[in-house]
């Protein structure tokens, strides 16, 4: 059986380490937040201008002035600070942000990242997913393991390079999807299997993903 | 009361803004951004504007109404996604635009503001972002060159004001305002409270006074919320 | 209590100081620096040591009291003028010296904090300080390359912190803590008033606490002033 | 009669103009804020992080946390902000600061100024000046018109190149002295004699000037 969408993002939490600041994208990744493993405290970080971001506020309680990336209503925690956009990014392009969770399209076994744009599409902006993945020291991609087409057809997103315009060049260090986990070494020693979701087999996920991976179970 | 304080958005604008120029606008979405002084724009008429923003607005607010009256010939910004007449006015061939990496975009401010004609990110690095950009190996790692931004005119939004230009940010309505502030020959503040010069506590000032050359007081600031997302108190 | 908490500036420093590290200390002149960090270093005894700091302290004082005990191997500085233990070791042949423009050594820690692994300034254009740098042209003007800068550890003075780390600086005694606070592995804030997480308004948060990963409550900076200058009271 | 220091810095302070940002150096150019010409109001920054500098604190009324760029004892006014070194020499080096008048040791026709060490004495280093003559929007120098040597004999501050290690090149806009004020065309165009301190001739300046200047008096 694959993962959910929710054991997709309870296996990702368990990236997450105590005192670790943390950024997560939109989707998938948001859902990383309700499993934080007991004695673990980390402080997640809005790149407009915030760390120590809290839940949604109750009812009646939002702020205009109080978001996070996502546009999203938030609150405040008591070890919450605010600063500017250059400050936030300064912050993740210095490699102050432990771990970078977030969506991908396409996924390289170079470690190459494409979630930002199709051509002949409309194009929305890549925001700061390029800062992102360039800057934060581990990024974690979390993705359905295959897409499916308008056909009914299945299409492969981890790949041998992407088709896809790129958000970073050689930037993933681990994609989780609903059938498995994989590492890509950062010094060019290429992907590895290293979990199952339970009751998949080797074969199921060899016979969806393009890229070349050692199995490493 | 100060040389810097004016009577409402209109006159701050007044004699400063001309057809071709290019201006900054804060704010993160509809958080923080200077509506006020964006209808002032409006107002005016000019025409032929490049916009350096983050966002650009959406339909009928924010940067959106200056859409609608097709004054900006060109946006730079890191994402346009909230806005259909943009995609219109853009897939029309009636916008220009260049996106820039987010964090790319508030460095470049805040180089512009900071005298720092260039410098060097990782941030880009072999995507579409670095075509026809000098590329550069330090220690080891990849890096492209990034030009700073300075502008004719900075629409800046901030909670409190004094009469000397000092201005404080509140919450995440900070993002670009700080560096935005810095970076044009003109910058105008629209503040929610405006306080003489003393009252705020100097060691909390975010921008100061000397980036700010116009100050409107405004009690109308629409602050709009784009996704209200709560949850349910307990029973 | 919180991690980041140490009981004392001995104890912040265990483990993590080697002999031939590359250290930050904030301050400038006697304002601002973390004098009780700067004692731990004495009593560990590491040595060849460069020191990135404004200034060197003076006879006694500040990095002075690191001179007496010859730890110091090397100074990045913009000004070394009120120390004689310095010149002597420096015309000995004894202590190594790079000197950095004021403005743009605090640029070049800011840079290094926020991935920027080098910029262009116009500052020292056609000076001794332009020699065996890149020069460039940008918009008919020159400048020249200088490069990021980040250290194995930050020593930092506050005026108030609390247990997450964020930090609170009091006047000019600000300088240059906030860029070196972001620009080492490890950084060692001590701090005049220590509070509990919650207690400071997040708006006023000079460095946020992911930059500071050891925290010590000192009672005992001695804050020396180095030019006492005072007018009379009207009789 | 040559002027004396404090006539070079009343001199100087009628180069400041209502609304006017200015730093000052040590030495003359402190004097210059004794002579604010009246209805003028300017705010001083002090490079090491202030903005709306004030007086010396009455005694007793020191603090340790709050000095200026010459380690002296000030204290803050309705006006003041205080800010980190790196957004101070951002303000400076962006051309925010509109007037900075400061010391010298030489200065050149074609605006080059010396005034951070001499070749076999001690160095100290530069400090802020050479950020400050960078980025500052006009620069004023103020000095003695010549050096008094050691024997007895006089030395020309004012030269056709300076031999003493550059603070900047082409950076000076006005020279003060004792005897005149000199205005140098930052397009090339040289420098100009525009004023004559009362009862020195152009004959004296002349004399004791080794630059080429322009008489525009």
């Amino acid at each position: 059986m694959p993962w959910t969408r929710e054991q997709i993002a309870a296996r990702a939490a368990k990236e997450l380490k105590d005192g670790y600041y943390v950024n997560l994208g939109i989707g998938i990744p948001t859902l990383v937040s309700n499993y934080i493993p007991e004695g673990v405290s980390v402080q997640l970080q809005s790149e407009n201008g915030m760390l120590g971001m809290g839940p949604f506020p109750y009812e009646g309680d939002e702020d205009p002035d109080l978001i996070n990336a996502g546009k999203q209503t938030i609150t405040e925690l008591p070890t919450t600070s605010y600063f500017s956009s250059a400050d936030s990014f300064g912050m993740i392009r210095g490699g102050h942000i432990d771990l970078s969770i977030l969506g991908a399209m396409q996924v390289a076994q170079n470690g190459d990242l494409a979630n930002w744009m199709i051509p002949g599409k409309v194009v929305k902006g890549m925001g700061g997913a390029m800062d992102l993945v360039a800057g934060v020291k581990k990024v974690v991609v979390v993705m359905e393991h295959v897409a499916k087409n308008k056909d009914g057809s299945e299409s492969a997103k981890l790949l041998k390079a992407c088709d896809l315009p790129l958000t970073g060049a050689g930037v993933v260090d681990m994609v989780i999807t609903d059938l498995g986990v994989f590492t890509i070494d950062e010094n060019g020693g290429g992907m590895s299997l290293i979990e199952l979701a339970e009751g998949v087999t080797l074969e199921e996920i060899t016979s969806k993903t393009e890229a070349a991976f050692k199995v490493a179970l | 009361m100060s040389k810097k304080v004016f009577p409402d958005a209109k006159a701050a604008l007044a004699g400063a803004i001309k057809d071709g120029m290019t201006l900054m606008a804060g704010g993160f979405g509809l958080c923080g951004i200077p509506d006020i002084l964006i209808e002032a724009v409006r107002e005016s008429g000019a025409k032929d504007l490049t916009f350096i923003s983050n966002n650009a607005g959406i339909d009928g607010a924010g940067l959106g109404i200056l859409l609608e009256t097709r004054q900006i010939k060109k946006m730079i910004s890191s994402y346009v996604g909230e806005n259909k007449l943009f995609a219109q006015q853009f897939l029309a061939g009636e916008l220009e635009l260049e996106f820039t990496p987010q964090g790319t975009l508030a460095e470049r401010i805040r180089a512009g503001g900071a005298g720092i004609p260039a410098f060097f990110t990782k941030t880009g690095v072999g995507t579409l972002v670095a075509e026809g950009k000098e590329e550069r190996v330090f220690d080891g790692e990849r890096y492209i060159m990034e030009r700073g931004l300075f502008a004719d005119i900075s629409l800046i939004h901030a909670w409190k004001g004094d009469t000397e230009g000092n201005l404080v940010y509140r919450k995440t309505a900070r993002n670009f305002n700080p560096m935005m502030a810095s970076a044009s020959r003109l910058t105008i503040a629209q503040v929610e409270h405006l306080v003489p010069a003393g009252e705020i506590d100097p060691d909390h000032m975010h921008t100061p006074g000397i980036f700010v050359k116009r100050i409107v007081h405004v009690t109308n600031a629409a602050k709009r919320i784009e996704q209200r997302t709560t949850r349910k108190r307990a029973a």
